[in-house]
């Protein structure tokens, strides 16, 4: 089992803070797009992930426990 | 003002050399904003020896809630913001020699600055300058700092050319999020928290301290009372076109840059950003309505009107601004809607 | 200025109806220093309704570096802070009334401000006034926001009487550390840093959003890159004097206060703190050697010199001010060197 | 065994960012005391401790594995 953290606005458009789906063996990109299609969140592909705490590319292949955060980029200033 | 800088000669990591570095360093800040004027004046208080400002837009009533620089009286005289930060800037202190400058931060532009530059602070509102900002960097061996907030939260991350990865890495596109602190809202406290984080990355380059300089990207929420670093070692690719082996520089050519023309005898100015993913209409008129705009539309395009702007937006990015033949306002209306 | 606020009213938690809360209450400001500046300018922008600042110094050269609100001009007219801080704030924004008092913040000033009061942010560069903050602020129910930092580091914690710890419960006593910013130093970016936090909180309270109001203990190097939150769900101390069962507000009863007193004829200050652990004398000899002060002494005491100031200070924390009746002036020497 | 993390001026005063003591059964003060002698730390009475990140009272007694926190409170403003 996988948790999935959601950052700044992802965060409200999905109403949760965190969830838990199975995506061990999955990519990164294969995670985005079924939490784009489960959680109806637009934009996702160009979220930044990180798995356990660390940067991730989108080729990366999640294990089982993993911990992955999904951080939009943010354009104001 | 012998002893000015005292309390900061006294911290260790800085000292009197440190400060000496200090005084001989040039900044460079892109942007006169919320992120611009804070990290603006705190780097002139440092004593900067040289301080560079570029904004293309003038001070409004609704910046005053966060921009640290300006007053009401520089929104009753309509002042372009990169003058009023100069003003204030040169009152605070007297030593530091304050370039502004009145304009679009073009790749143009930033090719001439970058000569002398030994430092740019990111405090720009889109992603299209700052992949510009990224790729001069990379050119010219330039450090800089990425900073950018909405709502309670933000972010920060330091590239060093030929060390870290750069933003190209991470993103590998221009995103459009279409949410901005026009569409979102920005509060104070969020707006501190990235200043003080880039000031921090600043001052640690400016006086060479490379050890300490942070590695990790920082990202916030003030008010859900979040802060994460995520590790960044393994998000260099080497094939990044910006710092790989082969660099490109893609966000300096021509066909990656928005463009900007005034459609003849029209009043209008047509913006047509590069290759994106494509803008969420339907998204996009849900925010517009909220701040008060009246949109109408349909699947392939929407238009909105509020006091004196109008424009219409289509599916691809494209959009026409009514009203106006300034191509820098328009622009500026643009990146401040969809970010 | 009709949409002044409206970046601050599209943020969700705040939106129209805070926005009216923070327009309605009265914010009290202890220190104008660089937290208290800093403070005072976010919580000024923000809109509320009425911000007092109190503080006892003028503006000086050294202040520059990072005092937010302050101009070469106001050290060249050597302006009490608080003045000077008036005339800025009203300047950035005319609608909010400031209430700017120039003095020492004892416990019986606090207690006539503490009337009408909604919210205190501590900016003082003392622990004998946060105590009394503590203890007022336990009698009087009102929510106050610790902040302090030194060097490039920095803490802050948010009281909310009837519910969190206080800071009583986790000190027990004044702590005298001997760092200051005029003995190690301060880097802006670090006071940045604790302003952002401690205005999250402001705003926070301010629209009454109590679960988001932070419970843990934040604590940050800015030069080291750490920041973490220490959880103090077991900190409440049940027979804690302050905010316990049966309390007694120790830090308001004459008897642990710092006694100042002129000694008549020889234009000197005594200043006589309350029982505390003592003074290491050896470590506070070195600490005024690196700030340039000439210091002679031995086992009981040192004298040390610096230009217009000459003191004397005994190994129980007791100190002479010569050259002074000032017994504010006197007394702000004590605190910047002794905490 | 124990780790003991540094804080603020403590850190540069002992001059590591942390060490490993073995101090399971101790309290909070008895630990203070050892800290205090055997890295030669002033005022070290006055810090504030956490145990495993939660703030803990002087009489608490440390376990096995416990990370310990020393966090001196800072005045300046």
């Amino acid at each position: 089992m996988n948790k999935i953290l959601f950052f700044a606005h992802l965060r409200d458009e999905v109403g949760e803070e965190s969830v838990q789906l199975e995506v061990a063996g999955k990519t990164v990109a294969e995670v985005k797009a079924i939490v784009a299609e489960q959680y109806k969140v637009a934009k996702l592909d160009t979220a930044m992930t990180a798995i356990n705490e660390e940067f991730a590319p989108n080729e990366e292949v999640i294990q089982d426990g993993d911990v992955i955060a999904l951080i939009p980029p943010v354009s104001g200033g | 003002m012998s002893n000015r800088y005292s309390r900061q000669t006294l911290f260790p990591p800085i000292g009197k050399m440190g400060q000496e570095k200090i005084r001989t360093k040039h900044v460079l800040i892109i942007g006169a904003g919320a992120l611009g004027s804070g990290n603006a004046e705190v780097m002139t208080r440092a004593g900067v020896g040289k301080l560079t400002i570029v904004d293309r837009d003038y001070v409004e009533a609704s910046n005053l809630q966060r921009q640290q620089l300006y007053t009401e009286e520089d929104v009753a005289e309509k002042l372009p913001k990169a003058a009023a930060a100069e003003k204030r800037l040169k009152a605070i202190n007297s030593e530091v020699e304050i370039q502004s400058i009145i304009g679009d931060a073009t790749p143009e532009m930033l090719a001439e600055l970058a000569g002398d530059v030994d430092l740019i602070i990111d405090s720009t509102d889109n992603f299209e300058t700052r992949m510009a900002i990224n790729d001069i960097a990379q050119k010219y061996q330039i450090p800089w700092i990425y900073g950018a907030c909405v709502a309670s939260f933000g972010m920060s991350f330091t590239i060093i050319p030929g060390k870290t990865p750069c933003l190209n890495c991470l993103l590998k596109t221009v995103p459009i999020q279409g949410l901005t602190c026009d569409t979102g809202g920005i509060i104070g406290p969020a707006v501190q928290m990235v200043i003080a984080h880039q000031t921090a990355e600043a001052l640690k380059i400016l006086v060479e301290d490379w050890e300490a300089v942070r590695t990790s990207f920082v990202n916030f929420d003030m008010w859900r009372n979040q802060y994460t670093s995520m590790k960044m070692s393994r998000a260099k690719d080497p094939g990044c076109l910006s710092c790989g082996e082969h660099p490109e520089y893609p966000y300096l050519e021509a066909e990656n840059m928005t463009k900007t023309t005034v459609l003849c005898g029209r009043d209008t100015v047509q913006i047509r950003p590069p290759h994106t993913e494509g803008v969420d209409l339907k998204d996009m008129a849900g925010k517009l309505k909220a701040l008060g705009y009246e949109v109408k539309g349909n699947p392939y395009l929407l238009s909105a009107e509020l006091e004196d702007n109008r424009f219409v937006l289509f599916q691809d990015g494209r959009a026409l601004i009514h009203g106006t033949k300034d191509l820098a306002q328009a622009k500026s209306l643009y990146n401040r809607l969809l970010g």
